[in-house]
Formats: structure tokens, C-alpha cells, sequence
């Protein structure tokens, strides 16, 4: 049995051509960027090389683009890093209640050292409504802050209506967009962002590298401090072979962009059709159509979400419950409460998110690996066992 | 993260289902909670001659429902009294932290069980 | 000709068997640890296994390590978080005046921030006396941190003395082994350190990965907030593949470190013994004993660095002026200058750091060219003419 | 970092050395802002016939100091005289940002020799 990969929002594998391009880079040409010799040279160019070329997928100038470790750390700078800079203003936050905990814990950080957050509340399709956003916004407020695509649902942003708010009223805005690159076009000429948080990661490049979109002019207080490294604003030796890879993934990722999203949302559209019709007691959470093109996400009534998720990858299926990176707690997910599910309907949520290396082949054999394993934990829940009661 | 005897449990799960004639049934646990236990119990003369469970809720909430229920049968009632979440978990090779209070909830379930039988034997008696 | 590569105390290549270890994660082996299927769970024992090799190799528990993405994140985290998870104690930190700036410019934030530095000084061979951070420790003192090992003159510090100073007082110690980590056995059972941070690319693992030390018991402020990782002390998706190459880095240096050690201690000799007595006004700087095993420092009087640096280059040969990180700047080095040395001497300097790659037969061919650009530059200068005058 | 003109004039800097007789001599920077330039003239009826410079300093100091003697050699004295670090670095195709400071220097040395030849003039005069 093949196994099949549906959990390409949690990670995705490093594609071989991300990974030719990388591999010299560990080797021969090891050299340190800032050393003044060739071999330093030579690591430099493919600095510089590679900035140009994500400043160029995202539509930014070169000098407006840094690299950094993770899309964790770009929303820690942007966010911590924007506040601190432009705290003299004000010290008021907007964001919304659907944002991944790498925004929410630091702005829960920044709230306790006096800043003061207002979230803004997502329609039941877990779309913001622009115009809660600008009723939030207050004399002090300085910054804005809202996921691009929503890593749980995949529900995409009206990212130039709030773009847009946030300039007229002064008001700095930064967007995660970790979950949106490399999988949907994005041009922050065409939108009033400031700043852009993105992951290598999540587009068939290396863990442990990411970037900010920082526009020319806009303040930020370092997070790193240290050496000169990237323009003085982030120190520490470079992960060149990793800043290659995110330079190409991403380069990869657009230029096949709309054949992969075409094949991927076929895909997307058939799993959907016959989950729902195949599988009572089924929901599709967020918006069918405002959505990245990989990502689903389903509430099964009466069962859990680890379960089905357990059950699932004995048959050689991966899919995640909740978004990966909160597996470490039990709370039921704050996006899937945000849009209005009750908590037995949070607990019985799996999200499915497709790639590039999924088709439509795959469908049925999970089709039918759900619905037998639905089936099996239905039985055995005592949730179940009322409905039938009742039915009967 | 979780042992064999977890997965073995978890995805054969022993005793699941209902007992038509029960006399004792306890439910514990909420969806808000995250797990819902609901155990059956066939008593004859004190002893445990039956037992079946319905669970909602992740792979060790299964699996521990799915260990008392075998602990528990054939036992004396005043010994299932005495189970307790750590046997549960010892026995299923131990559990990760963070779900160790399945193995509380499995406890729980026995015990109100238990206690259901209690009640109506009173009522009848 | 072949190339001669002199500064491995700036970075070094990833060797083979490190890189071969590290390939599975890119590609076949890519979940994400946190994710609870199968393809996740090989991902998080690869970086639990990672966790043990670092822990097994520094003495310590596994659960005292975590990962970082460099060693200025190791330092930046140890000190800000240390400093902020003890300030209701005070708001006192020692440190010396030969630190990396991943120390020095975090402690001038934390300046800012109203904390108080006392700068210890050093002997003229660069090294501390233990005695001085005694003297220095005051009733609102939380912190301690002194490098283990300078990264431009390689001067070894007393840190277990120092160590037992800041235990005695109760005081946190923080030691920046970025240089000294796979270089020279260290072994937190034997010293009192609280907080350790190392950098996998200064002993043949990738750039872009670290990790700090951090005592059982030791309270620590979180630097990057969000998921659950890292015992959900430091969020972000584990660069797998690069913790991987980290853990097995060490545990290969660590393997070979004696005859490594001897071998290269012993190019570093000859190098030593040639420059100082072929080419005249020359200066050892640091301590020649007392010292990481591959690296020297170099002064030559009347010429400038990067000029030798450059022309050493064309040489194909790679060393470095001052140190990598800081060549932005212009300043002299603040650790050559504390050790007492002219502005004039502190420009006239190169770093020659050794690696495993180097031989002894290369050293004949770097001295020639040494020797032959060292005379060229000073027959240019005007400071050497006043010298020749004088000779006259 | 460098162009490879800079580079050029670093490897093989033109005009290094002393004139012996020279009759315009200026020194400028010191070791602690990093460079030392020193310039020799030889200047035959207001043209400057030969130039030598010794420097100590970084590549782009030393380029500096090179191209600019390449630039003043044969002019007349008040045409050197308008010689501007811009104009230096342009001709050496550009100079990082941090290293334009020695193109300033070799400025100033070109000044300060041309200044020494008029103040021995008027002494002579
Ligand atoms: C002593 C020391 N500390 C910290 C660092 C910073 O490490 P990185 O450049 O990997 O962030 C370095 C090296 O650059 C170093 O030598
Ligand atoms: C929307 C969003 N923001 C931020 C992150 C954090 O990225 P990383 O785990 O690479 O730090 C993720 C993914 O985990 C994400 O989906």
C-alpha cells in the first residue's frame, strides 16, 4: 500500500531540485558571507542572489526582504519588533481570533508588558468582515496584525481591504502569511502591507529557515542581536544552503502555480463532493470557495479527532487534528470555536491539506478508509448511540 | 507517543458495545472535556460477569476503556472498587502525561457504574 | 594550486558523514515532529535521539537541551531570558570585555532596558582572572557571562573557577561556547554553568542551527513564542535535518577530538614558530598555551589587515582580520584592544584558525606567501618608511 | 565586495614609492581612524610631472591611492586641485558604502601634497 501524504500544511518534504540547489552549499561552498575572501564571496552572491529572487516572487524591493529561522521567529520580529519601534505612538494591537499561536502567544506576551489587544471576531465562513477591523481601530493603535490564509481552515483574508484601512489611518500591518506563499500569488505592491511573514517549509523548502517582507521605511526594533548580518538588522551567521532553498522553493512553487492549483483544487473539490455526500453527519469548516487550494477541513459528529487521525495513518494516511503545532495541549482548537463549533464538534475536526505529490487516484481509497473508520469509532461512541436511539 | 499495549488496545478495542440487560451503567466526562466514558456492567452475586463500554474521545481514552473493562471482569465488586487510574495506565505500559487523565476518567466510569448497581439494588431491595 | 582554508573558527563545511545523516530528513524522512502519525513520530525521535547525542556529549540531561537556529539565538535567548526571568532579583550582569557581539549587543539592549553591565577586564594574554568577577559581584547581581573560548585569539577562559564564584553568591552563568564546543572537552557535570550555548557550524555541522544548556531549575524567559516545541520553551518547526546534522557534528568532533587536537595543535605550532621568527615586528597575540588548539592571532606592524587578507586570497589562501561577524564595521577589535594592543597593531591583525583539513605540508606555502605579501605591503607603507629611516 | 577595478589598482597599485625630490609631500589619516596616505609631487611649471604615494591602509585605500595618482599625473596643479573622492571612486567603478571614507582620504592627501608645494613656493618666493 502507498501511503498517502495529506498533511502538507504541517510540512512538506524538500522537492530535489530545492535540494540540488542547496547541497553545494554545505560542502564546497561552505564559505561565511560576511568573510571579505572569495570563498566568503561566493556565499554572499548566493545571499544576495537569493533575495532578489524571493523580493522578485513577492513583488518587493531586494533590500526590503531578511531572512530568519523560522516563520515562529518572522511573526516574533515583525510583531515585537514593530510594536517596540513604534511604542512611543500607542501601544494598541488589532488582530484577529483565528491567528496561529505564534502571533497570539507573542501578542499575549506583549499584552503583559502593557500593550493592549483588541481581536476582531471572523464570520462563520472564518472570514474577517474589514469593516470590524476598522471600527477597532483607536488613537493608539499602531499596528495590525492578521493571518494571510488560515493554517487550520485554509479561509484566505480580505488582506487589501485591511491593507487598505490600515494606511488611511496610519496604522502599521503585518501579515503571517506562512500558510499563503508559495501556494497563492502575492504582491505587496498591490497591497499595503508592511510586513509579510513567510516558512520555507511549507513550500517544498527546508525547516529552520524563513523571511520577512519589511517595507523600505517602516521601523522595527532588532530581535537578534549581534553581528551586522542582514543589513545590521539580524544577527548571526547565515544558513546560506537553507536561504537557497527558500529562494528556489518558493521561485519553484510560483512558476508551477497555476497548474498545481488547478490539479490540487480538482482534487480538493472531489474529496469534498464525496466526504459530505458519502458520510452523514459530516461539515466542511470555513469557505468552500476563499480558500487556499490544499486545504480542508472536517467536522465528524459523535467521534474525536485523534482517533480518526490514529486509525487513519494504520492505513497509511496522514491528515492532522488541530494544526500540528499545538499537539502538545488538549484545548480544542480556538480557530474552530471562532467560526462557531460547539466543542464536540472542534474535537471531531481533521484537517486534510494536498500537494503536489497527491491525485485524484488517492481519492477513493481514502474515501473508503474514512468512512470505514468513521463508521468503527461511531459504534463505539456513546454520542452515536443517542442518535440511534432516537432514530430508531 | 504512545506505547504498543496503547495502540493494541486502541485499535482492537475489547468489550466495546452495549449490555441490553445491564444492571449497572455509568457515564462520566463531557464533550468540553474532550472524552466521553460510558461503561456497562452485568453483576451477578457481586461478581463482574460482563462488562462493555462506549467511549468518545482519542486513541488512550479507547485504550484505557478498553483495559478496565478487561481488569474489571470476573473481579468481585468491592475489588473493582478498588482500581485505580495508575493500574490502568501501568498497565497499558504507562501513558504521556498529558493523557494520563483518561486513565482517571476510566476509573471514574468503573466507579459509577458501580455505583449505578448500588442504587438500584437499594431501590430494589 | 590548492586552496588553503584558514578560518574555521568563522565557519566550517559540513563533512560528509554529517551531511549523509542530515539527507533522509529533506527528503523521505521530512514530518513534522509534533505531527501524531507515523511519518511525525519517526521526525520526533529522530530529534529526540539528537537531544540525547548533544546531551551524552556535554554531560548533560536530556531534557537540558534545547535547540536553537545559531549561536547568536543561543546567546541572545540565555541572556535576555535568564536577565528577565531573574530581574525581580536585580538587575546586575558581569560579563568580560572580550565577548562576541551576539553578548556585547545584547547586553547594550538590556542596558537600555535599565540593567547594569560591569565589564571585567582581561590579562594582556586575554584571559580573565577569576578574581576580578569576585570583586565585581554585587547584591543585585543575576547574571554572569564570560566566553568559554574567544573566537579571535582562541584564549581559553577559567570558567570553572568563575563558575564556582557565581555558585557560591548564588549568581546565574551563562558561558558562550560557540567556538569552544567540539573543540575541547567540556563536561557541565564538572563545571557550575547554569547556560551554555554552542553553534553546529564551528565543528563541521550546518549553519542556520544551535543550541543552549539550560540547568534543570534554571528559569528561563521564552525568546520566540508560539507552539508547543522545544517542551514548549522555544516555538517553531524543528529544523530537523539540521538538529540531526548538529548532534551528529558533535558526536563525530567529539570522537576524534585527541587525535585532532594533537594534530592540529601541532600545525599550529610550526605556524607559530615561522611567522615569529622569519618575518620581523611580528606579535603572537593571546596566550600560546592557554588556548583552543587551531587558532592564532597575528600582528604585523606597519600594514593593515584586509589588505592581507586579500592578497592572501589571491594566494588561495583564507584567513581572516578581526572577526567574520563584525566586518561591517570599521572599529577595531574591541578583544585586541583589550588586551592592550595600538589601534595601529589592532588593524595590522589576521586570525588563522585550523580545521581538520589543513596539513602540515601546507604551512611552507603559506609562510612563503605570507612572508613575500607581508614585505609588499610594508615596503608601501608610510609607516614602515619612518621605521627604515630610523634603521638607517 | 570590490570592483575589479578596485582590485586591479589594490594588486598592482601604480606610483607606490617616494620621489626623492619631491616638492609637494603630504600625509593624511592616522592609524587610529584606520589609513595613512602619503603623497609625494613632483610639479614642473603648475603640471605635476610624476606622483608616488605610500599608504597604509585597507584594499580600497590603497586603490584610492592609486587611481588617484593615475588621475593627477600630468595635470596642472589648480585642475588637481578640483579633484573630488567622487570622482575617484567613480573612476574605480564604485566603492562600498563603509569605504567611501578613503576616497575622502585620497582627497585630502592630493590637498595637503598640492598645499605643501605652495606654501614651499611662497617660502622660496
Ligand atoms: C564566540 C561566538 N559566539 C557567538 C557566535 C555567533 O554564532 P552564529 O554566527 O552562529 O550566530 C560566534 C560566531 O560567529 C562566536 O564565535
Ligand atoms: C499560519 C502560520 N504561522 C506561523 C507558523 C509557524 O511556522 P514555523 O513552524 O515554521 O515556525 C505556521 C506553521 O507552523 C503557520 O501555519
Amino acid at each position: 500500500m502507498d501511503r498517502i501524504y495529506y498533511d502538507h500544511a504541517a510540512t512538506t518534504y524538500v522537492k530535489p531540485y530545492v535540494l540540488e540547489k542547496m547541497l553545494p552549499y554545505f560542502t564546497e561552498k561552505f564559505g561565511n558571507p560576511s568573510s571579505m575572501y572569495a570563498l566568503g564571496n561566493e556565499a554572499k552572491s548566493a545571499l544576495e542572489n537569493a533575495r532578489e529572487m524571493v523580493a522578485s516572487c513577492l513583488g518587493a524591493k531586494k533590500n526590503e526582504i531578511y531572512f530568519t529561522a523560522s516563520g515562529s521567529e518572522s511573526d516574533n520580529w515583525a510583531i515585537r519588533g514593530i510594536a517596540h519601534a513604534y511604542s512611543n505612538k500607542g501601544r494598541h494591537i488589532i488582530t484577529s481570533n483565528i491567528e496561529h499561536h505564534a502571533v497570539l502567544n507573542t501578542l499575549n506576551d506583549l499584552k503583559k508588558e502593557g500593550f493592549e489587544i483588541t481581536f476582531v471576531p471572523v464570520e462563520q465562513t472564518g472570514i474577517i468582515n474589514p469593516e470590524t477591523v476598522r471600527a477597532a481601530i483607536r488613537q493608539d493603535t499602531i499596528l495590525i496584525t492578521v493571518i494571510f490564509a488560515n493554517n487550520e481552515i485554509g479561509t484566505i483574508q480580505p488582506i487589501a481591504e485591511i491593507g487598505d484601512i490600515a494606511k488611511e489611518h496610519g496604522v502599521m500591518f503585518h501579515t503571517d502569511a506562512v500558510q499563503a506563499a508559495g501556494h497563492i500569488p502575492i504582491d505587496v505592491n498591490l497591497l499595503a502591507i508592511d510586513a509579510l511573514s513567510i516558512a520555507a517549509h511549507k513550500f517544498y523548502g527546508p525547516k529552520g529557515v524563513g523571511a520577512i517582507f519589511l517595507r523600505n521605511g517602516t521601523k522595527i526594533k532588532k530581535f537578534i542581536t549581534g553581528g551586522a548580518q542582514e543589513s545590521d538588522r539580524r544577527a548571526g551567521t547565515e544558513n546560506v544552503a537553507g536561504i537557497v532553498g527558500l529562494a528556489n522553493a518558493l521561485e519553484l512553487s510560483l512558476s508551477e502555480l497555476e497548474s498545481s492549483t488547478n490539479k490540487i483544487f480538482k482534487i480538493r473539490n472531489k474529496i469534498i463532493d464525496q466526504v459530505l455526500s458519502e458520510i452523514p453527519y459530516t461539515i466542511l469548516n470555513g469557505d468552500k470557495e476563499i480558500c487556499l487550494p490544499g486545504i480542508m477541513n472536517f467536522s465528524f459528529e459523535f467521534i474525536e479527532g485523534e482517533s480518526l487521525l490514529l486509525m487513519l495513518d494504520m492505513k497509511g494516511i496522514a491528515v492532522s487534528s488541530g494544526s500540528a503545532c499545538t499537539s502538545g495541549s488538549l484545548d480544542p482548537s480556538h480557530v474552530l470555536l471562532a467560526i462557531g463549533l460547539s466543542h464536540e464538534l472542534c474535537s471531531g475536526s481533521i484537517r486534510v491539506s494536498l500537494g503536489d505529490d497527491n491525485t485524484e487516484e488517492q481519492v477513493d481509497y481514502f474515501i473508503q478508509s474514512l468512512k470505514e473508520i468513521v463508521d468503527k469509532l461511531r459504534q463505539m461512541s456513546p454520542l452515536y448511540e443517542q442518535i440511534q436511539l432516537k432514530g430508531d | 507517543m504512545y506505547s504498543e499495549k496503547v495502540m493494541d488496545h486502541f485499535t482492537n478495542p475489547r468489550n466495546t458495545g452495549i449490555i441490553e440487560d445491564a444492571n449497572g451503567i455509568g457515564e462520566v466526562g463531557n464533550a468540553k472535556c474532550g472524552d466521553i466514558m460510558k461503561m456497562y456492567l452485568k453483576i451477578e452475586n457481586d461478581i463482574i460477569v460482563d462488562v462493555k463500554f462506549k467511549t468518545f474521545g482519542c486513541g488512550a481514552a479507547i485504550a484505557t476503556s478498553s483495559m478496565a473493562t478487561e481488569m474489571i471482569k470476573g473481579m468481585k465488586v468491592e475489588d473493582a472498587l478498588k482500581l485505580t487510574n495508575k493500574a490502568v495506565a501501568e498497565a497499558l505500559d504507562g501513558l504521556p502525561q498529558v493523557k494520563m487523565h483518561c486513565s482517571v476518567l476510566a476509573e471514574e466510569a468503573v466507579k459509577a457504574a458501580i455505583e449505578d448497581y448500588y442504587n438500584k439494588q437499594k431501590k430494589e431491595g
